[in-house]
C-alpha cells in the first residue's frame, strides 16, 4: 500500500489541533468582551435627536440645576424630560429664531410634542426608579457621568445588571451628601468609605433588600 | 393592496436579507399585518389551518416557516428596539410622570351605584377599586364594577353612529333628529316612544322627565331582564304604597333568606356581605349569629348559610306561609311544603327568641306573596325600624312595559322610538318578538354603548359613552347619591348620556358637567355649593343627599293580598342571573367569561345545573346535551351536575348565547331568554330531553372533596366545638429544620385568609388579574387546564348530594419559607427576598416548570403558549396593562408575588420619610377589594400589625404544614353555627 | 549518514506472535534499541521485550480528574456562597451535600477527555504520514501479520548486517522502509 | 436460520464465535461490511422507513420551538409530559451500551467483544435524543445555555441545588465521555479499514478518522490503559446518570416523585430497556448483515439473562413502591396509590405490570432466550412498558396531588406523538448509518477473540 498522505499531512493536522485549542477559549473570551462593549450596551453611542440639546452649554455654562428641566426626578421613578413649555420658558425669548430650534418652536405652535431617541434604556422587566436613588445619596453623575461636559448626551455607563449589582452591593463607595448630589465633578472625600457607610446608616439602606432579586425585577 | 404575487416574495425576501435575529423577526410579522400576504399565505398553504387545534393565525404560519430562524434569531441576543420619550408641550397641573393619579367616581355596572376609585397613569385609567368612602363599597369592589375598566378599551364598542347599519356622521343623526323633533313639539309628542332600563341617576332622570314634559303625550316603557316587580308590588300590599327596603344586617343575629343572596346579586351585596360578616364577628371573634337559607337555586348566601334548604321555586311561598304560620300569623299553613316540620319549628324558635334582632330577607326575583309575607314576618317580629327600614323609591319608574310597547307597536302607534340603553331584542321574554317587531317602526333609534342585537334592528345607533367617560351620578342601593366624573375624553367617540338626553329636548352643545351641577344646585341650594360640590367630587359622595326612612305600618288585612297557592307540576326551570355575566350584558368581557363562576366553576359559557341525583333519575350525564322544552320553545344546553342543587329543579343562567356582543363574546353559551316566559320571569315549569350528543361544560375544578384532608386543606368547625376546645392551645407552627435558619429582621411580609368571611364572590381574582396583568387565555386554554388566576378560590363539598356544606378557599401562593419551588430551579429564577416573600423573576424563567411540579398548593401558573401582547384575547387588556408590572412573554413560570409593586412602592415613600411602613398604609390587591376583609396582609414582624394580631389566634393553621413549607400564607377555619335542635335532628 | 537517508530502517514481518517475540528478543541481545513491534491487536509482553516503560496515562488522567473535581466543587462553591449568595427555599448557602453531584460529573469529565489526550499525546497521534506506510505490505499489520522495525536512527543500524541479523528469524517478509 | 442448530442441544454452550474463524476472516468479512459489500435492499427498506418516520421529529422540533410547550399536552397541575417520559425512556436506553462495553470489560467478560461496538453507538444516539427532550420542553428552549455556570453579564450563575443542574452535568458528561470511548475504541478499526481501503476517498476518510494509527506495541501500551480508564470512569456513569435523572423526581416533594428508592430502581429500569434495545437491534442486524459467526445465540442468551435479572430488580422496585405506598400511612400516598391502579391513567399502570412483570418470566426457558425471534418480539413489548412505566411515574403523581381540589389530567397531543415516533425513526436513522459506514463489531477485539479460541490465521 502507498501512502495516503503527503508529509505536509502532519504538519497541517498539527496546526488544525493547534488552532483548536487555542481558538475556542479565545471566541469565548472576543464573544465575552463584545457582549460587555458599546456596540451592545449603547455605552458612549450618540444618538440623534430632534434637537441637538448640549447638556454642557446648559449645565456646564450655564450652570442650570438637573431639576429645572427634569421636574419629577426627586418624586417619581421617571425622572421627566422637559415639556416644551419649558424648553420655551427660555427660548421665547433667547435664540428666538435659531434655526436648531426650529423644531422646539414647531411642537409649541402645533402642540405636537418632541420625539427624543432614549438614551438610558432599561429592558421593560427592569423597574428602575430616580427618586429613591437621588434621595439615598446617589448623584445624577454616578450613573450619568460628566453630563455637564457632553455636547450630545450618550450613556456614560454600560447599564449591565453586573454594573448595578457593584454599587447596589457597596453603595458605600458611591454615597454623597445631599448637598452634592445634582454637582458634576464632585470629588469624594479622602475618607469616601467612612463617609459612605454614615451616610448608609443614615439613609437606613437595608442591604439585603438592595440585592433582592424584586428590588429591580417585579 | 393587490394580492402578493411570488416575485413581491422575492421582494421581500431580499428586503428582510440585510436584517438579522430579532429585528428579522419583528420585520417578519410587520410582513404578516398586511393583509394580501396573509391570504397569499392561506391560499398557498391551506392545510397549516389544522397544525394544531385551534387556528393558526398568518404570524403562527411565519412562526413555523422561520423557526429555523426563530433558532438563530431569538438565541437570547436580542437587541431592545429603539424606544422614544414623548414629553408633554404642556405638562398637565398636578401630573406627576410616572405616579398614579386616583379619582373617585360612581360606577352602575349592576344598576345600582357603587363608589370606585380610578387609578390613572399618565391620565390613562388602568385599575378600578372599591371608594372607602362609598356607603355601597366601604372599599371593596364587586367583579363587574371592577371589570368595567375592560370595557373602557374594548374595540369592539361601537365607535361612530349607524345608520341603517352604515357608519354616518353624530351631526347627520342631529339633523334628522331636529326635523323630527320640531314635528313632535306640533304633536305635543304622540308616536314619540320611549323605552328605558330602569333609572338610577337623578341627573338623567330629570332630563328624560323635561323631555318627557315638553311632550306631554309621549309614552315612556320600561323594561330590565333582572325583573323586581314583586319587590314592590310586596310592599305595596303590604303598607299600601311601594317601598324599597335597606337592612342593617350588622344589627341581626339570626337572618333568615327567602332566597335573597344578599351576598351576591342583590343590590348593596357588597356593604350587605361587610355587614353580616361584621355581625358574626370575623377571624374567629364569634358571636351567636346564625344564617338560614331556603332557595332553589345554589347561591353563595346558601354556601354560607349554616342552614339551607334547597327547595323548587315554586315552593318558596308555601314554605314562607308554613313559617309565617308558625310564627303566630294569621296565614293558613299549606296542607303540603318541602321543609321538614322540625327545621321550620327550630327556626321559628329561634326566631322568636331573637326578635327585633333577626331579619327575614326576601329574594329580589321572589313574588310578591314571598315579600308580602317576609315583611309581615319582619313586622310580627318587631324587626322594623331595627334591622330593617323603609324608604320611598326616590326615582320616578316608567309606567308601562315591554309587552304594552309591542301593543303600540302592532296597533302602528309607534312612529318614534327611543331606546335608551338596555338590550331588549336580546333579552326581552321569549313571547316579546322585538326582534321582527322593531323594524317596522319608521323612526327607531338606539342609544347604547356596543352595536348589539337591539342595534341591529334600530334605524339609528348612536354610540353611547363608557361611564368612566361621562359626567353623571347614581343612586346606592341605600337611596344614598354619588357623583360620577369622566377620566378620560370618549376614547372611541361615544356621546355622554346627560348630553344625548339635552340634545333630544333640542339643547344643542349642552355641557354633561352643567348639567349634573346644575341639577345638584337644585337639590343642595347656592348656600357654599362650590365647596360642596368640590368636595362630593372629591370624596365621592353627595354628602346628606340619602334617601330618609320612612315609618312603615303593615295593613292590618295584608294578608287578604294573599293569592291562592300555587300548583307545582313537574320539573321546574329557574332563571338566575349569571354571577359572572349578570344578564349578558357584559358578555364581551374576558375577564369576566373567564372568572369561574362560583359553585359551578363553569367559565366561557353556562350550562344547565342538575342535581346528580335528578340527572341520574333522567339518564343525564355531565357534559350531555340536554333540549329545554317549555311550550313551544326549547334549547339544546350541555347539563352540569350540580350538588346541592334542588330536587326536582334545574338552573339556566341568563346572560349565555350573545349574537352581537362582539369578539369576545359571540356564541358564548345559551341564550336562557329564548325560554323566559314574560309572565313568570324568573321560573317555569320545563321538559327536559337528554341527546345522544356531548358538548363539554368548561370548569376550573374538576375534584370537590378533600378526600380526608380536611386537616391539611380547608378547616371547618362549629361555633359549639370551638367553645367546647377553648382551652386547647393553639396548634404549634412547624419551626424545626435541619437546615440553619436563614433570619428575617427588616420586613417580614406575610397573609392570613379567614375561610370564615370568605364568601367566595370572585372580588379578590377579578382585582388579581387587573392589577397584576394575569392574561385570559380563552375557552380552549382553560379546558386544557391552562387558566391564568394567581389566586384561585378552591371549593369543596361536605355531605350528602342533596344539600352538601360549601367551603371556599382562596388560594394564592403561600410564599414558604422553605419553599420547594426554589430549590429545583436551575436558574435562580424564584428565590427568597430578605422579606420572606418568594420571588418569581420572570426575565431569569427559561420555563422548566420544575417549581410548578413541585409546589404541593399548585398555585404557579405558566405561560404555555403567548397569552399576552399581540397574541392576547383582546386587545382591550393591553390599555389596562398596570405599568409597574411586567408582562410575561411565552414560556414564562408567575405566580402571586403578595403585590411586590405595591410593597416596594410603599417601601419607597417611606424610606424617603426615613420611616418604617405603617401597617394598613397599603395592601395587596385581593385584600382590597375582598367585601368581608376576609384577606388580610401586613407585616408579621410588627406584632402591633392586624395580621399578626390575627395569626396569633388559636385557630390560625398552615395549608399542608405537615410538609414543613412554612407558609406565609396561613388561614383560620371556617366555622359554622349549627342550631342545637336541627344539628340533633340531623345527627340522627 | 548516506545510507541513513536513504532508508528510515528495516521492517520485518511474522506470522506469529511467538516468532515476533523471538526476533523481539533477539535484537535486542543484539544491542538494538531503536525498534518497535506492529501487531493487529494488542498483546502481553511485547512491551517487556522492547523494553519500554509503563505508560503515563493513568497519571496523567488521575490528575486531570482531580483538577476537574476541585474545580467542579469550587464553581458552585464560589458562585453559591461568595458571588452571588441568594436564599433559595431556605437552604444554607454552602449546600455541599448538593454540590457533590457536579463535583463527580466534572471530575469524570475531565478526566475522560485527559486520558483520550494524554493516548493521543504520548502517542504522538494523529500523525497521518509515516514512513511505514509507504512499505507496501504494511497494510498486513492490521489484518494478521506481526512485524518488527528496526530503525534507521539506531546506532548499530547497518542496513547489511541488521539485514542478515533479521533474516536469521526467519520472518515472512522482510523490507526496506523509504523515508 | 443460521444458529438454529445449537438449540437441538440445548445443554452445551455454544461458543462466541462460529469456528473456524482466523484473523484474516474476521478482519475482511467485518471490513467488507462497510467498504466493500454492495448496500442491501433491507437496509435501503429500513433507512426510507426510519427517515420517514424521523420527519415527525425532525418538522415537529421546530414548530414547537416556534409556538411553545403548550403544543405538548400538559398542564398545571400535570406539567411535565411527554418530553420529560422520553427523557428519562431514552437515557435508560442508552445505559446498556456502556454496561456492556465499560463495565463487563471491567469483569472480563470476553463475549462482549463483538456487541459492544453498536451498542455503545446505541448509547450515544440515545443519549443525543435524550438531551434534546429537556431542551425542547423548555418554555425558553434559547435560554438553555444559562444551565453552564459561565460569567454573564448578568452575574447570575446557575442554581447548583436544583437536580435539573445536575441532569444538565451528567448528562452532558455521559455523551461526551460515551463519544470519546466511542471513537477511541474504534481507532485501530479505522486504521484497519484504511488498510482494507481500494477507493481513494475511503482511504482519506478513514485515515482521516484513524489518526494515522499503526498499531505500534506502545501505541497498544498507552491505548489499553487509556481505555480501562475510560471504562473505568464510565461505569460509576451508568449508576450515577439515572440515579441523577431519577433525583429530578426524587428530591421534590410531589406525590409519587418523593421516593428514597428511586435512585437504584431507575438505573434497573435503565438497563432493563437498555437491553430491549440491544436485542431489537441485534436480532434483525446479525441477519441483515449476516453476522451471525460473531453475535451467536451465546450473545443472545446472556443479554436475555441480564434482561430477565434486571426485569426482577424493576419488579422488586414495583412492589416496594406499592408497599411504601400503604405502609407509609399517608392519605395522599394511599389515595395515589389507588387512582394509580383505578384512576385516569390506569390502562398505563396495566400495561406497564403486563410487560414489565409477567412477559419477562418468559426469559426463564432456555428455548425462549434462544430463539432470536421470540426474543426480539418480547424486546419490543418490554419496550413499550418501560416508556409506559416512566409515564406513569411522570403523570399520576401531580395529578393526584395533595390540594384535591387542583387535580386534573392531560391526554397526548398531536405533538407529543409526532415526536416521540419521529425520535425513534431518528434513532433507527443513525443506526443504520453507523452500521454502513462504521465497524459495527470491534474488529481487534474479534481478532482477541480469535486469539483465544487457539486458531491462528495461516498467512
Amino acid at each position: 500500500m502507498a501512502q495516503i498522505f503527503s508529509r505536509q499531512a502532519n504538519l497541517l493536522t498539527r496546526l488544525v489541533l493547534a488552532s483548536l485549542v487555542l481558538g475556542l477559549p479565545l471566541a469565548f473570551f472576543i464573544g465575552g468582551a463584545y457582549y460587555r462593549s458599546g456596540w451592545r450596551t449603547g455605552q458612549d453611542v450618540i444618538r440623534a435627536q430632534p434637537v441637538p440639546f448640549s447638556h454642557r452649554h446648559h449645565v456646564g455654562q450655564l450652570g442650570i440645576d438637573c431639576r429645572y428641566c427634569h421636574t419629577s426626578v426627586e418624586t417619581s421613578a421617571f425622572a421627566g424630560l422637559p415639556s416644551t413649555d419649558i424648553c420655551m420658558s427660555c427660548h421665547s425669548q433667547l435664540w428666538t429664531n435659531a434655526e436648531m430650534l426650529a423644531p422646539v418652536r414647531q411642537s409649541m405652535a402645533g402642540d405636537k410634542p418632541i420625539r427624543w431617541r432614549r438614551v438610558h434604556d432599561l429592558p421593560d422587566f427592569v423597574y428602575f426608579d430616580h427618586s429613591i436613588h437621588v434621595q439615598k445619596g446617589v448623584g445624577c453623575e454616578s450613573c450619568h457621568g460628566r453630563i455637564d461636559q457632553m455636547p450630545l448626551t450618550r450613556q456614560a455607563e454600560s447599564l449591565l445588571m453586573h454594573w448595578c449589582l457593584d454599587c447596589h452591593r457597596q453603595p458605600e463607595r458611591h454615597l454623597r451628601p445631599q448637598e452634592a448630589i445634582f454637582t458634576m465633578g464632585w470629588t469624594p472625600p479622602a475618607d469616601q468609605l467612612a463617609q459612605g457607610r454614615r451616610l448608609a446608616e443614615a439613609h437606613r439602606l437595608d442591604r439585603n433588600v438592595m440585592v433582592n432579586c424584586s428590588t429591580c425585577h417585579r | 393592496m393587490p394580492p402578493i404575487k411570488p416575485a413581491d416574495l422575492q421582494k421581500i425576501g431580499r428586503q428582510l436579507a440585510n436584517r438579522h435575529g430579532k429585528e428579522y423577526w419583528r420585520s417578519l410579522e410587520a410582513l404578516a399585518e398586511q393583509p394580501a400576504f396573509g391570504a397569499y399565505l392561506e391560499q398557498e398553504f391551506p392545510r397549516l389551518a389544522e397544525i394544531w387545534n385551534g387556528p393558526v393565525d398568518r404570524r403562527g404560519f411565519l412562526k413555523i416557516s422561520a423557526a429555523a430562524m426563530a433558532l438563530a434569531g431569538l438565541a437570547g441576543c436580542e437587541r431592545q428596539p429603539p424606544e422614544y420619550i414623548v414629553p408633554y408641550v404642556r405638562m398637565p397641573e398636578r401630573l406627576v410622570p410616572g405616579k398614579p393619579l386616583f379619582y373617585a367616581t360612581t360606577l352602575s355596572a349592576t344598576g345600582t351605584g357603587v363608589g370606585a376609585l380610578v387609578e390613572t397613569h399618565e391620565g390613562r385609567p388602568l385599575r378600578l377599586s372599591g371608594n372607602p368612602a362609598h356607603p355601597a363599597s366601604l372599599g371593596a369592589l364587586d367583579v363587574f364594577n371592577q371589570a368595567a375598566i375592560l370595557d373602557l378599551y374594548d374595540p369592539d364598542r361601537a365607535q361612530t353612529p349607524l345608520f341603517g347599519g352604515e357608519p354616518a356622521a353624530y351631526s347627520r343623526f342631529e339633523a334628522e333628529w331636529r326635523s323630527r323633533y320640531t314635528q313632535l313639539t306640533r304633536q305635543r309628542g304622540r308616536g314619540l316612544h320611549v323605552l328605558t332600563p330602569p333609572l338610577h341617576s337623578p341627573s338623567l332622570a330629570a332630563q328624560l322627565q323635561a323631555l318627557l314634559a315638553a311632550l306631554p303625550e309621549a309614552r315612556w316603557y320600561g323594561h330590565t331582564p333582572l325583573e323586581r316587580g314583586g319587590a314592590l308590588a310586596g310592599a305595596r300590599q303590604a303598607f299600601g304604597q311601594p317601598l324599597e327596603v335597606r337592612y342593617m344586617l350588622e344589627r341581626a343575629v339570626c337572618i333568615v333568606s327567602l332566597e335573597a343572596d344578599f351576598l351576591g346579586d342583590m343590590p348593596g351585596s357588597l356593604r350587605y356581605a361587610r355587614d353580616y360578616s361584621g355581625s358574626r364577628g370575623v377571624h374567629g371573634k364569634r358571636q351567636d349569629s346564625r344564617l338560614y337559607v331556603i332557595e332553589s337555586q345554589v347561591s353563595i348566601t346558601g354556601a354560607k348559610a349554616d342552614h339551607r334548604q334547597p327547595v323548587p321555586p315554586s315552593q318558596l311561598d308555601p314554605v314562607a306561609r308554613a313559617l309565617a304560620a308558625r310564627l303566630g300569623l294569621p296565614v293558613s299553613p299549606p296542607v303540603e311544603q318541602p321543609v321538614p316540620d322540625y327545621w321550620l319549628a327550630a327556626l321559628a324558635r329561634d326566631l322568636l327568641t331573637r326578635q327585633g334582632q333577626s331579619v327575614v330577607i326576601a329574594g329580589e326575583q321572589q313574588t310578591a306573596a314571598v315579600h308580602l309575607l317576609a315583611h309581615a314576618m319582619n313586622a310580627r317580629l318587631g324587626n322594623l325600624g331595627r334591622t330593617i327600614e323603609y324608604y320611598q323609591p326616590p326615582l320616578p319608574s316608567p309606567a308601562q312595559d315591554l309587552a304594552e310597547l309591542l301593543a303600540a307597536i302592532a296597533a302602528g302607534e309607534v312612529e318614534t322610538l327611543l331606546i335608551l340603553g338596555g338590550n331588549p331584542v336580546y333579552d326581552a321574554p321569549a313571547d316579546l318578538d322585538l326582534a321582527t317587531a322593531l323594524p317596522q317602526v319608521p323612526f327607531a333609534v338606539y342609544y347604547g354603548p356596543y352595536a348589539n342585537e337591539t342595534a341591529a334592528v334600530c334605524r339609528w345607533l348612536v354610540p353611547a359613552a363608557h361611564p368612566l367617560e361621562s359626567w353623571g351620578d347614581a343612586l346606592a342601593f341605600d337611596g344614598s347619591a354619588s357623583p360620577a366624573q369622566p377620566v378620560v375624553q370618549p376614547i372611541y367617540g361615544g356621546i355622554e348620556p346627560l348630553r344625548f338626553l339635552a340634545e333630544l329636548r333640542g339643547q344643542l352643545g349642552a355641557q354633561p358637567r352643567q348639567l349634573v351641577r346644575d341639577y345638584w344646585q337644585s337639590r343642595y341650594g347656592d348656600a357654599d355649593f362650590d365647596a360642596w360640590w368640590n368636595g362630593s367630587l372629591h370624596d365621592g359622595v353627595f354628602a346628606g343627599m340619602r334617601a330618609s326612612a320612612v315609618a312603615a305600618e303593615l295593613r292590618p288585612d295584608w294578608n287578604k293580598a294573599l293569592p291562592p297557592l300555587p300548583q307545582r307540576q313537574g320539573m321546574e326551570l329557574r332563571f338566575a342571573p349569571d354571577p359572572s355575566l349578570w344578564d349578558g350584558s357584559v358578555a364581551n368581557n374576558a375577564w369576566l367569561q373567564e372568572l369561574p363562576r362560583p359553585l359551578t366553576k363553569l367559565v366561557w359559557g353556562n350550562a344547565v345545573l342538575i342535581n346528580p341525583l335528578d340527572a341520574a333519575a333522567a339518564g343525564i350525564a355531565q357534559n350531555q346535551l340536554v333540549q329545554l322544552a317549555h311550550g313551544t320553545w326549547s334549547q339544546q344546553v350541555p347539563a352540569q351536575l350540580q350538588p346541592g342543587q334542588p330536587r326536582g329543579t334545574v338552573t339556566l343562567h341568563l346572560g349565555g348565547g350573545r349574537s352581537a356582543a362582539g369578539r369576545v363574546g359571540n356564541g358564548i353559551g345559551v341564550a336562557a331568554y329564548r325560554l323566559r316566559p314574560a309572565a313568570q320571569p324568573w321560573f317555569t315549569t320545563v321538559q327536559l330531553q337528554p341527546l345522544p350528543a356531548e358538548q363539554q361544560v368548561i370548569t376550573t375544578q374538576h375534584h370537590h372533596r378533600m378526600q380526608g384532608r380536611e386537616q391539611q386543606l380547608a378547616r371547618t368547625t362549629t361555633l359549639q366545638e370551638l367553645t367546647a376546645e377553648a382551652a386547647r392551645a393553639a396548634e404549634p407552627q412547624p419551626s424545626s429544620s435541619l437546615y440553619p435558619e436563614h433570619r428575617y429582621n427588616g420586613y417580614a411580609w406575610g397573609m392570613l385568609i379567614d375561610i370564615d368571611a370568605c364568601i367566595g364572590c370572585n372580588a379578590c381574582v377579578i382585582a388579581c388579574q387587573s392589577e397584576n396583568n394575569v392574561p385570559s387565555v380563552g375557552p380552549e386554554q382553560v379546558r386544557r387546564g391552562r387558566e391564568m388566576h394567581w389566586l384561585r378560590i378552591d371549593q369543596y363539598y361536605k355531605g350528602g348530594l342533596e344539600a352538601p356544606k360549601v367551603v371556599f378557599q382562596p388560594v394564592p401562593c403561600m410564599h414558604c419559607e422553605k419553599a420547594p419551588c426554589e430549590y429545583v430551579c436551575p436558574m435562580h429564577a424564584t428565590t427568597h427576598s430578605s422579606e420572606g416573600v418568594n420571588e418569581m423573576t420572570y426575565n431569569r424563567c427559561i420555563g422548566t416548570r420544575d417549581c410548578s411540579q413541585n409546589c404541593p398548593y399548585k398555585v404557579r401558573r405558566f405561560n404555555f403558549l403567548s397569552y399576552t401582547g399581540k397574541d392576547a384575547l383582546t386587545p382591550a387588556v393591553i390599555g389596562t396593562h398596570n405599568p409597574d408590572v411586567t408582562v410575561r412573554s411565552r414560556g414564562v413560570m408567575e405566580k402571586c408575588s403578595y403585590c411586590i409593586q405595591r410593597i416596594n412602592r410603599a417601601r419607597m415613600a417611606a424610606q424617603k420619610e426615613n420611616r418604617r411602613i405603617r401597617d394598613g398604609e397599603f395592601t395587596t390587591a385581593c385584600a382590597e377589594a375582598c367585601p368581608t376583609r376576609a384577606i388580610v396582609f401586613g407585616d408579621i414582624n410588627d406584632p402591633a400589625a392586624e395580621v399578626s394580631q390575627l395569626k396569633s389566634s388559636r385557630l390560625n393553621y398552615a395549608m399542608l404544614a405537615e410538609l414543613n413549607t412554612w407558609p406565609r400564607t396561613t388561614y383560620l377555619p371556617g366555622v359554622r353555627n349549627p342550631n342545637p335542635e336541627i344539628a340533633r335532628h340531623e345527627g340522627q | 549518514m548516506t545510507e541513513r537517508e536513504r532508508s528510515w530502517g528495516l521492517l520485518a514481518g511474522f506470522g506469529s506472535v511467538a516468532e515476533l517475540h523471538a526476533a523481539i528478543v533477539a535484537l535486542r541481545a543484539a544491542g538494538y534499541r531503536h525498534m518497535d513491534a506492529y501487531t493487529p491487536l494488542p498483546v502481553e509482553g511485547l512491551a517487556e521485550a522492547l523494553g519500554q516503560k509503563r505508560s503515563w496515562v493513568p497519571l496523567i488522567t488521575l490528575c486531570g480528574a482531580l483538577a476537574g473535581g476541585i474545580f467542579g466543587f469550587w464553581i458552585q462553591w464560589w458562585t453559591a456562597v461568595v458571588d452571588f449568595p441568594i436564599n433559595v427555599g431556605g437552604r444554607p448557602f454552602n449546600s455541599w451535600p448538593a454540590f457533590l453531584l457536579v463535583t463527580f460529573e466534572m471530575a469524570v469529565l475531565v478526566g475522560a477527555c485527559t486520558a483520550f489526550a494524554a493516548m493521543l499525546a504520548l502517542n504522538r497521534l494523529p500523525r497521518l504520514h509515516h514512513p511505514l506506510f509507504g512499505v507496501g505490505e504494511f497494510d498486513l499489520a492490521s489484518r494478521n501479520r506481526f512485524y518488527l522495525a528496526i530503525e534507521a536512527s539506531d546506532p548499530l543500524f547497518d542496513p547489511v548486517r541488521t539485514r542478515q541479523l533479521l533474516q536469521q528469524q526467519a520472518p515472512l517478509s522482510l523490507r526496506e522502509v523509504p523515508p | 436460520m443460521n444458529g438454529d442448530a445449537e438449540t437441538d442441544r440445548p445443554l452445551a454452550r455454544p461458543p462466541l464465535l462460529k469456528p473456524g474463524q482466523t484473523y484474516a476472516t474476521a478482519t475482511d468479512q467485518i471490513a467488507a461490511i462497510v467498504l466493500s459489500r454492495k448496500t442491501s435492499k433491507g437496509w435501503w427498506l429500513c433507512f426510507g422507513l426510519s427517515s420517514v418516520l424521523a420527519l415527525g421529529y425532525l418538522l415537529g422540533a421546530p414548530i414547537i420551538f416556534s409556538y411553545g410547550p403548550g403544543l405538548f399536552g400538559i398542564n398545571i397541575p400535570v406539567a411535565w409530559g411527554f418530553p420529560i417520559v422520553n427523557t428519562v425512556w431514552w437515557i435508560g436506553i442508552g445505559h446498556a451500551g456502556t454496561l456492556i462495553s465499560a463495565i463487563l470489560l471491567l469483569l472480563n467478560q470476553k463475549w462482549r467483544n463483538s456487541i459492544n461496538r453498536f451498542a455503545e453507538a446505541m448509547t450515544i444516539f440515545a443519549v443525543i435524543i435524550a438531551g434534546t427532550w429537556p431542551i425542547l420542553h423548555l418554555g425558553r428552549p434559547w435560554f438553555f445555555y444559562w444551565l453552564i455556570p459561565y460569567p454573564s453579564t448578568m452575574g447570575v450563575w446557575p442554581q447548583f441545588r436544583s437536580a435539573l443542574v445536575w441532569d444538565f452535568f451528567a448528562i452532558s458528561t455521559y455523551m461526551i465521555v460515551s463519544i470519546i470511548f466511542w471513537y477511541m475504541g474504534m481507532v485501530p478499526d479505522l486504521g484497519s479499514l484504511r488498510d482494507r481501503a481500494r477507493k481513494r476517498w475511503q482511504q482519506v476518510a478513514y485515515g482521516l478518522l484513524a489518526l494515522g494509527w499503526r498499531g505500534s506495541v506502545r501505541h497498544w501500551q498507552n491505548y489499553e490503559s487509556a481505555y480501562l480508564l475510560l471504562a473505568g470512569f464510565a461505569a460509576p456513569l451508568v449508576v450515577s446518570v439515572h440515579s441523577v435523572i431519577s433525583l429530578d423526581f426524587a428530591i421534590s416533594i410531589e406525590v409519587g416523585y418523593h421516593s428514597t428508592i428511586f435512585p437504584p430502581y431507575f438505573v434497573a429500569g435503565a438497563l432493563y430497556s437498555g437491553f430491549c434495545m440491544v436485542l431489537t437491534i441485534l436480532v434483525p442486524m446479525r441477519k441483515v448483515f449476516g453476522l451471525e459467526p460473531y453475535i451467536t445465540l451465546r450473545h443472545l442468551d446472556n443479554a436475555a439473562r441480564l434482561l430477565l435479572a434486571a426485569g426482577l430488580f424493576v419488579a422488586h422496585g414495583y412492589i416496594s413502591e406499592f408497599f411504601t405506598e400503604w405502609y407509609s400511612g399517608s392519605t395522599f400516598e394511599r389515595t395515589l396509590g389507588w387512582s394509580r391502579i383505578t384512576g385516569p391513567y390506569a390502562f398505563a399502570w396495566w400495561i406497564t405490570m403486563f410487560c414489565n412483570v409477567l412477559v419477562v418470566q418468559l426469559f426463564w426457558f432456555k428455548r425462549v432466550r434462544r430463539s432470536p425471534w421470540t426474543l426480539w418480539v418480547l424486546s419490543l413489548v418490554i419496550n413499550l412498558g418501560m416508556w409506559m412505566e416512566r409515564y406513569v411515574i411522570v403523570m399520576t403523581g401531580p395529578a393526584r396531588s395533595y390540594t384535591s381540589g387542583r387535580w386534573d389530567v392531560v391526554w397526548a397531543t398531536l405533538f407529543d406523538l409526532a415526536t416521540l415516533i419521529g425520535s425513534i425513526g431518528f434513532f433507527f436513522m443513525l443506526m443504520l448509518l453507523f452500521v454502513r459506514f462504521l465497524p459495527a463489531i470491534s474488529i481487534f477485539e474479534v481478532r482477541e477473540l480469535v486469539r483465544e479460541q487457539k486458531e491462528e490465521g495461516a498467512p
